[in-house]
C-alpha cells in the first residue's frame, strides 16, 4: 500500500494540483482567481504528461554522445503545443476580464450575474 | 386485378397546388384569383372522373412519385375505395368554390388570397389522402391537411379564433404525432412495410397484445374522426368562416379522418384479424357511445353551427360503427355514407352560412319563420336534415338502412338499440328547426318578403340538396364501387 | 508622473539597451537551432518578443508604441503563419505531400528537410514574437486608459 | 492537385485566417471576399472528397509523407467526409450571410478580426473532423474553442462577455479532460493514431487506465456538445453572441463535437467496449432522453427567440446521442443524418433570427406580430424550418425521427418512442407560438403598428439567399432523403462493423 502511494507520487501530485485548480475554477467568485485556477488545472495535466514520459535513468531527449537511455520525447512535444494553447486561453480569458471590468466595473461573478439579472428584469418590464 | 401505371392521380393532386401559385400571384385581382380556383376545381374533378371508368372495370391505377427513404415511398394508388372520397371531395370543391366567392365577398373578409391558397392546398391534401398507396403517404397528406386548414380556421384572427384554432391544431397535430405516428412506427417495425394491402399487413407479424395496442393507437391517432374523447376540436373549429366549416369540417377534414380509419381497418389490419381479436366490436361500442353523447350535446346547442358540428361528431361515428361491424352491409354503409353524409352536411352548413349572411342570425332560437324569408335555403335545409335523420327520399336513409342490416348481420342488438335511439335524437334536434322555420310566425318587426342570400350562395346549396335526393334515387354508382371494395377486402362477396 | 519617471530612469534604459541585442541574438540562435537541438520557433519567438517587451518596459509605452506600430505586428502575425503554410504548399507544388520538405529543390534531401524545418521555425518565431508583443501592448495599454 | 485535397480543404481555410487581416487592413470587405472564397473553395473540395470516398473508399493522407503511426494522418471515410461537407457548406453559407449581418451588429474595427477568427473557427472544426490523430483532435478543438470565445465575446450586449467567459472556463475544462484522456491512452498504448489505437486497445479493455481515459473523453466531449446537464454554457452563448456566431456554432460546432464523440466511441474504442465493458450506453440513453425532454420543456418557457432556439438545440443534441447510444445501424443512421438535418434546420432558424435582428432589432417573441407580412420570404424560411423541427413528413426532421424511432424499436426499447414524440409535440408548442405571432395575430396596439411603415421590407438578398437555401434544403433532403441516408447508412455500417 505504502509502495502504491509513494511509488506513484508524481501522479498524486498531479491529481492534487488538478483538484486545486478545479476547485479554483468552480468555486471562486473572482474571475482572475478562476483564471489562476484554470492555469493550475492545465499545468497539472502538463506535469502529468511530462512525468509520464520519464524513463528510469534516462536523460533529456537531446542527441548526446554518451547517453544511452533517453526520456520519451513525444509527450514533451505534445505538451509544448498544449502550453501554447494554455497561454492563448489565458490571454483570451484576461482580455475578456479586462473588457468585463470596463463594462461592469467589477470582476466578482455573483455581482455580475446580479447586474445581468437586474437588466433582464428591466427589459421584461419594458416589454410588459 | 389489372394495374395501370399512370400519373393521373398525381396530376389530380397537383392541380390545386399549381392553382395555389396562380392564386398567390394574382392576389391583386380578385376575379382572376377566384377563376383560378374554379378552373382548378373543374380540372381536378374531371381528372378524377376520367379515372372512374377504369376503376369500375376493376382496374387499379398506381403511381410511385418518388422513394423518400428505403422502404418509404410516396406512392399513389386509385382503387374503388379511394374513389368514394376523391369524387366527394373534388365534386364538392367546385360547388364550395362558388359558395366561397359569394360568402367571402358578401362578408367582406380580409386575407382572401391566403384563404383561397390554403383552401386549394387542403384539397390537394384531401385527394392525396384518398389516393395514398401506403400509410406513409397517407400520413404525409394527413399532416398537410391539418396544417393548411389551420390558417383557414384562424382566418378572422380574433382572440377567439386564435383560441379555437389552437385547440384545433392541438387535437389534430397532437393525436397524429403522439398516437398515429407511433402506430405507424410500430406497424413498420412489425410488418416491415406500410403498403396498403387488401386483407391487412399485420396479421401474424406480432402478438395479439401488440396488435391491439397498435389498433388503439390508430383509433386515437386519427383525430379527424372526432371520436370521443377526441372530438373537441370540431366544435372549436366552428370559429372558421362557414365555407370552411362546410367543406372542411363536413367533407374534407372529417371525411379524411373516417376514410383513413376505414383504410387502416380494411387494408392494414384486415377484417379477419380484427374479427378474431374482437376489436371491431369494441370500436363499434365506442362509436355508439359517441353517437349518443354527441346527439345529446347537439340537442343542447343553440348556436346553429355548433349544433351542426355536434351532429357531425355523431354522424361520423355512424360511419365508424358501420365499418367496425366488419360485415358486408356494414362496410357498404360506411362507404356510401362517406359521400351521402358529405352531401347532406354540406347543405346544412351552406344554409347556416346563407342565414348568417342574409339575416345575420346564428342561433337556432332566432330562426322562427325564416322559411318565409328564405324559402330556397330552408328547403335545402329540410332536405339535408331529412338526410341526417334518415328519412326517405333523402339519401341518408340508404346508409342507415345498410348500417342496421350490418348490425343485424353482426348480431349486435345493443348497437341496433343505440342506432334507433340516436335516430330519434337526430330527429329531435333537426326537425324543430324545420318546424320553426316554416310554421312559426315571423318575429315582430321583420317582414315576410323574400330576403335570400346572394345567388352564388343559394345556387350551390340548392344543388347539393338536390344531389342528396338524386343519390337516393340513383345510388347505382355507389353500390358498384362498394361491391368492388368488398370483393377485394372480404373476398368472394 | 510615473511616466516621466520611467523616461528619466537612465539605468534601466542603459541596461536594456545593452542587453536587448544579446537577447535578440540569443532568440535568433534558439530559432535557428530548432531542427536539431533543443529550441525552435516557439521558444525563440517568445525570447524575441520578450526583448521588445523589455524595450517597452525600459522606454515607456509611448516610445514603445511609436517604435512597434500596431500594423507592423499585425502584418508580422500573418506573415509568420503564411510562411509556415506557404512552405507546406510549396512542397505540394514540388510533388510532395503537405509539409514534405525533402522535395525542396536542394541537392541533398536531408539538407532540404533541414531547410524546410528552419523555414517553418522562422515562421513560427515571427508569429509568436509578434503575438507576444501585441498581447503585452494591448493589455498594458488598456490599463493606462 | 486532387490528390492533395485532403489537406488543402483545411489549409485553404486555415491560411485564409492570416490573409484576412492582411487584405482587410484598409477595408474589411476584402477580408470578407477572402473568407467567402476560402469557404467556397473548401466546400467544393470537400464535395469532391466525399465523392471519392463514396466511390473509392477510405482516403488516408500522410502529412509530410510520414508513415502513420509516426506521422500525422488525415483519414476520410463516409462519416467524416459527410460531416466535412456539412461543415464547409454551412461555413460558406454563413460567410455569405455574415457580410450584411455583421455590418449591422459589430463596430467597424472589429469586422476584419472577426472574419479572421471565423476562418480559424471553421478550420479548427474541419481539422477536428479530418484528422486521424488523437492529439490533433485536441489541438483543433482548442483552435475552434479559442476562436469561438472571441466570436461570442464581440456580441453587442455586455452579457456576451460573461457568456464567453463562462464558455471559456467550461470549454477549457472540457478540452483539458480530453487532453488527459489522450494522455492516458498514450500511456497505455504508446500511440496517438486512431487506427493504431483501435488495433491495440482491445487487449487492454480491462485496464483501469483505459477506462479512465474513456471517462475523461466522454465527459469532456459531453461538455463540448452541451449534453444536458452539462449544457450551462450554451444558452447565454447563443443568445448574446452575434447572429453569425450563434448560427455557425449551433449548426456546426456541437455537431463536430458529436462527431468526435462518435469517433472516440466507435473507432478508437470498439462498439463491444461500450457494450461489454463499460455499459455506458444505458447511461447515455437515459441522459439523452432527459436531454431531449428537458431541452424541449425549458424551450417552451422562453420568451427570447434565441434562448428558445438554444434550449431547443440542447434537446436536439439528445437525439444525436440517443442514436449513438442505441448501438444499432438504424439508430446510428438516424444519428448521423440528424447531424446534417439539425444543422440545416437550426442554421436556417438562427439565420432568420439574424435577419429579424438586422431589420428590426427584435428578439422577443411577443413582438413578432405582423412580421409575416413584412418579411414574407424570411418568415417562410422560418416556417419551413420550424415544421421540420416539429418533424412534419417531407422535411428532414421527419427523417431523423423515423430512423431514431425504428432504431429504438429495433433495440427493443419501445418506451423511447413516447420520448421522441413528446418532444415533437413540445417542439410544436414552442414553435407554433412563434408562427401564430408571425402570421395569425392582430397587433394589439393599432397605433404602434402605424409607426413602422407597412409593406414588405425584407432583409438584403445576401442574407435572404443563404437563409432560404438552408430552409429549402430542409425540404429537399426531406423529400430525397435517400441521398444523405445512404451515406449515413454506410457510415453506420462502418462504425458498428
Amino acid at each position: 500500500m505504502i509502495e502504491f502511494i509513494l511509488g506513484k507520487y508524481n501522479y498524486w501530485i498531479c491529481i492534487a494540483l488538478m483538484m486545486v485548480g478545479f476547485y479554483g475554477m468552480i468555486a471562486k467568485e473572482n474571475l482572475i482567481k478562476k483564471i489562476i485556477g484554470m492555469n493550475i488545472f492545465q499545468t497539472a495535466v502538463f506535469l502529468f504528461y511530462i512525468s509520464m514520459s520519464k524513463v528510469h535513468g534516462g536523460t533529456a531527449p537531446i542527441e548526446w554522445h554518451h547517453a544511452v537511455v533517453y526520456d520519451n520525447p513525444l509527450p514533451h512535444v505534445l505538451i509544448l503545443t498544449a502550453i501554447v494553447v494554455g497561454v492563448s486561453t489565458t490571454a483570451v480569458a484576461l482580455a475578456l476580464v479586462i473588457q468585463i471590468y470596463q463594462k461592469y466595473g467589477t470582476i466578482e461573478e455573483n455581482r455580475i450575474l446580479e447586474l445581468n439579472r437586474i437588466e433582464e428584469e428591466k427589459n421584461l418590464e419594458m416589454n410588459g | 386485378m389489372d394495374i395501370i401505371i399512370s400519373a393521373s392521380p398525381l396530376y389530380a393532386v397537383l392541380v390545386s397546388l399549381l392553382a395555389v401559385v396562380l392564386i398567390g400571384v394574382s392576389g391583386k385581382n380578385p376575379n382572376l384569383r377566384e377563376s383560378w380556383t374554379i378552373v382548378a376545381a373543374l380540372i381536378k374533378f374531371s381528372i378524377v372522373v376520367s379515372m372512374l371508368p377504369k376503376i369500375l372495370d376493376g382496374k387499379i391505377i398506381e403511381y410511385t412519385v418518388f422513394t423518400m427513404m428505403p422502404g418509404l415511398d410516396l406512392a399513389l394508388r386509385v382503387d374503388p375505395l379511394s374513389m368514394f372520397f376523391a369524387l366527394t371531395a373534388s365534386l364538392l370543391w367546385i360547388i364550395t368554390a362558388f359558395y366561397c366567392i359569394g360568402y367571402m365577398r358578401a362578408g367582406k373578409e380580409k386575407n382572401q388570397t391566403r384563404f383561397y391558397m390554403c383552401f386549394a392546398v387542403a384539397l390537394s391534401g384531401a385527394l392525396g389522402i384518398a389516393f395514398s398507396a401506403n400509410l406513409f403517404t397517407l400520413f404525409v397528406f394527413y399532416e398537410i391537411l391539418t396544417l393548411c386548414t389551420y390558417p383557414l380556421v384562424v382566418h378572422k384572427q380574433t382572440p377567439e379564433a386564435v383560441r379555437g384554432a389552437r385547440r384545433y391544431l392541438t387535437y389534430l397535430l397532437g393525436t397524429s404525432i403522439a398516437f398515429q405516428l407511433s402506430a405507424i412506427f410500430l406497424t413498420y417495425f412489425y410488418a416491415g412495410t406500410l403498403e396498403f394491402t387488401a386483407g391487412g399487413i399485420l396479421a401474424g407479424s406480432a402478438s395479439n397484445t401488440v396488435i391491439t395496442i397498435i389498433f388503439v393507437l390508430f383509433v386515437m391517432g386519427i383525430g379527424k374522426t372526432a371520436i370521443m374523447p377526441f372530438h373537441a376540436w370540431l366544435p372549436a373549429a366552428m370559429v372558421a368562416p362557414t365555407p370552411v366549416s362546410a367543406l372542411l369540417h363536413a367533407v374534407a377534414v372529417v371525411k379524411a379522418g373516417v376514410f383513413t380509419l376505414i383504410k387502416v381497418i380494411l387494408y392494414v389490419f384486415g377484417v379477419d384479424l380484427l374479427q378474431e381479436l374482437g376489436l371491431g366490436v369494441a370500436l363499434a361500442y365506442v362509436a355508439a357511445f359517441t353517437i349518443i353523447v354527441a346527439s345529446i350535446m347537439a340537442l343542447r346547442q343553440d348556436n346553429l353551427k355548433l349544433r351542426l358540428a355536434y351532429s357531425t361528431v355523431g354522424q361520423l361515428s355512424y360511419i365508424i360503427m358501420a365499418v367496425a361491424l366488419l360485415t358486408p352491409s356494414g362496410i357498404t354503409s360506411a362507404l356510401i355514407a362517406v359521400m351521402i353524409h358529405a352531401f347532406g352536411k354540406i347543405t346544412l352548413f351552406f344554409t347556416a352560412g346563407a342565414i348568417y349572411i342574409a339575416a345575420h342570425k346564428t342561433k337556432v332560437s332566432e330562426l322562427d319563420g325564416i322559411g318565409k324569408q328564405m324559402p330556397f335555403t330552408m328547403f335545402a335545409f329540410t332536405v339535408g336534415a331529412l338526410s341526417m335523420v334518415a328519412v326517405p327520399p333523402a339519401a341518408g336513409f340508404i346508409s342507415k338502412w345498410y348500417l342496421l342490416l350490418g348490425a343485424f348481420e353482426a348480431h349486435q342488438l345493443v348497437l341496433i338499440g343505440a342506432i334507433v335511439v340516436s335516430t330519434l335524437l337526430n330527429a329531435a334536434y333537426y326537425l324543430p328547426i324545420v318546424y320553426a322555420a316554416f310554421f312559426k310566425p315571423v318575429p315582430l318587426g321583420e317582414g315576410t318578403e323574400m330576403h335570400e342570400a346572394p345567388a352564388l350562395m343559394v345556387a350551390p346549396l340548392v344543388f347539393t340538396a338536390i344531389g342528396t335526393l338524386v343519390l337516393f334515387l340513383w345510388p347505382t354508382l355507389l353500390f358498384d364501387l362498394a361491391k368492388l371494395v368488398l370483393a377485394s377486402v372480404m373476398g368472394g362477396y | 508622473m510615473a511616466k516621466r519617471k520611467m523616461k528619466e530612469n537612465i539605468i534601466r534604459k542603459t541596461a536594456a539597451r545593452l542587453s536587448i541585442p544579446f537577447i535578440q541574438l540569443y532568440a535568433l540562435y534558439v530559432i535557428a537551432h530548432g531542427e536539431l537541438g533543443p529550441g525552435g520557433g516557439f521558444q525563440g519567438g517568445v525570447i524575441l518578443g520578450a526583448s521588445v517587451i523589455l524595450f517597452i518596459l525600459a522606454y515607456g509605452m509611448e516610445e514603445g508604441v511609436n517604435r512597434v506600430k500596431q500594423w507592423k505586428t499585425d502584418v508580422l502575425n500573418s506573415v509568420g503563419v503564411l510562411l509556415y503554410g506557404g512552405i507546406g504548399i510549396l512542397c505540394l507544388f514540388l510533388g510532395g505531400k503537405y509539409l514534405q520538405y525533402n522535395v525542396l529543390p536542394v541537392s541533398d534531401p536531408k539538407l532540404a528537410s533541414q531547410l524546410g524545418i528552419i523555414g517553418i521555425e522562422i515562421g513560427v518565431g515571427i508569429t509568436v514574437a509578434a503575438i507576444m508583443i501585441t498581447l503585452f501592448i494591448e493589455t498594458a495599454r488598456r490599463d493606462e486608459k | 492537385m486532387i490528390a492533395h485535397f485532403p489537406i488543402l480543404v483545411i489549409v485553404v481555410v486555415l491560411l485564409a485566417a492570416p490573409i484576412v487581416p492582411l487584405v482587410g487592413r484598409k477595408n474589411w470587405v476584402f477580408g470578407w471576399y477572402v473568407a467567402t472564397g476560402a469557404t467556397l473553395l473548401s466546400f467544393l473540395m470537400s464535395l469532391s472528397l466525399l465523392n471519392t470516398v463514396l466511390t473509392d473508399g477510405r482516403i488516408s493522407y500522410w502529412l509530410g509523407n510520414w508513415e502513420p503511426p509516426f506521422g500525422i494522418e488525415y483519414v476520410y471515410d463516409p462519416l467524416n467526409a459527410f460531416v466535412l461537407v456539412l461543415v464547409s457548406f454551412l461555413a460558406f453559407m454563413v460567410a455569405v450571410y455574415a457580410r450584411k449581418s455583421l455590418e449591422a451588429e459589430l463596430q467597424p474595427d472589429r469586422l476584419t478580426p472577426f472574419y479572421s477568427m471565423y476562418m480559424l473557427f471553421v478550420a479548427g472544426l474541419m481539422g477536428m473532423v479530418a484528422t486521424g490523430d488523437l492529439f490533433n483532435v485536441y489541438v483543433f478543438l482548442e483552435i475552434t474553442s479559442l476562436a469561438g470565445y472571441c466570436l461570442i465575446a464581440v456580441g453587442q450586449k455586455r452579457e456576451a462577455l460573461m457568456a464567453s467567459f463562462t464558455y471559456l472556463i467550461l470549454g477549457t475544462i472540457a478540452a483539458t479532460f480530453v487532453l488527459l484522456g489522450i494522455g492516458y491512452l498514450y500511456m497505455a498504448t504508446g500511440t496517438l493514431n486512431m487506427a493504431d489505437l483501435a488495433q491495440r486497445l482491445p487487449d487492454l479493455y480491462q485496464s483501469k487506465v483505459v477506462l479512465t481515459a474513456f471517462a475523461f473523453f466522454t465527459v469532456g466531449l459531453s461538455i463540448k456538445i452541451a449534453l444536458f446537464p452539462l449544457h450551462n454554457w450554451l444558452p447565454n452563448a447563443y443568445t448574446y453572441a452575434p447572429s453569425v456566431t450563434s448560427t455557425i456554432m449551433a449548426a456546426t460546432a456541437t455537431k463536430v463535437g458529436a462527431y468526435a464523440l462518435i469517433r472516440v466511441m466507435f473507432t478508437v474504442f470498439q462498439p463491444d467496449f461500450e457494450v461489454t465493458v463499460v455499459h455506458v450506453t444505458q447511461v447515455l440513453i437515459f441522459v439523452s432522453s432527459v436531454a431531449i425532454l428537458a431541452g424541449s420543456i425549458i424551450a417552451v418557457a422562453q420568451t427570447d427567440i434565441r434562448k428558445m432556439l438554444a434550449y431547443s438545440s440542447i434537446g436536439q443534441i439528445g437525439y444525436i446521442t440517443l442514436g449513438i447510444a442505441l448501438m444499432n445501424e438504424i439508430a446510428m443512421t438516424g444519428s448521423v443524418v440528424h447531424i446534417l438535418n439539425h444543422a440545416l434546420m437550426k442554421g436556417s432558424l438562427f439565420l432568420v433570427v439574424g435577419a429579424i435582428v438586422y431589420k428590426t432589432g427584435i428578439t422577443h417573441i411577443n413582438d413578432f406580430i405582423g412580421l409575416g407580412k413584412k418579411m414574407p420570404v424570411t418568415m417562410a424560411a422560418f416556417t419551413i424550418a420550424a415544421l421540420s423541427m416539429i418533424g412534419v413528413p417531407l422535411t428532414v426532421g421527419f427523417v431523423s425521427k423515423w430512423y431514431l424511432a425504428i432504431g429504438s424499436l429495433d433495440a427493443g426499447m419501445w418506451y423511447l418512442i413516447p420520448v421522441i414524440l413528446l418532444s415533437s409535440l413540445l417542439t410544436a408548442v414552442y414553435f407554433w407560438r412563434v408562427i401564430d405571432n408571425i402570421y395569425f395575430k392582430k397587433p394589439e396596439k393599432e397605433n404602434a403598428d402605424e409607426q413602422t411603415p407597412p409593406g414588405i421590407s425584407e432583409a438584403p438578398a445576401l442574407m435572404l439567399v443563404p437563409t432560404f437555401a438552408l430552409a429549402a434544403l430542409c425540404v429537399v433532403f426531406g423529400i430525397f432523403a435517400s441521398v444523405p441516408v445512404s451515406i449515413a447508412e454506410k457510415a453506420a455500417v462502418m462504425l458498428l462493423r
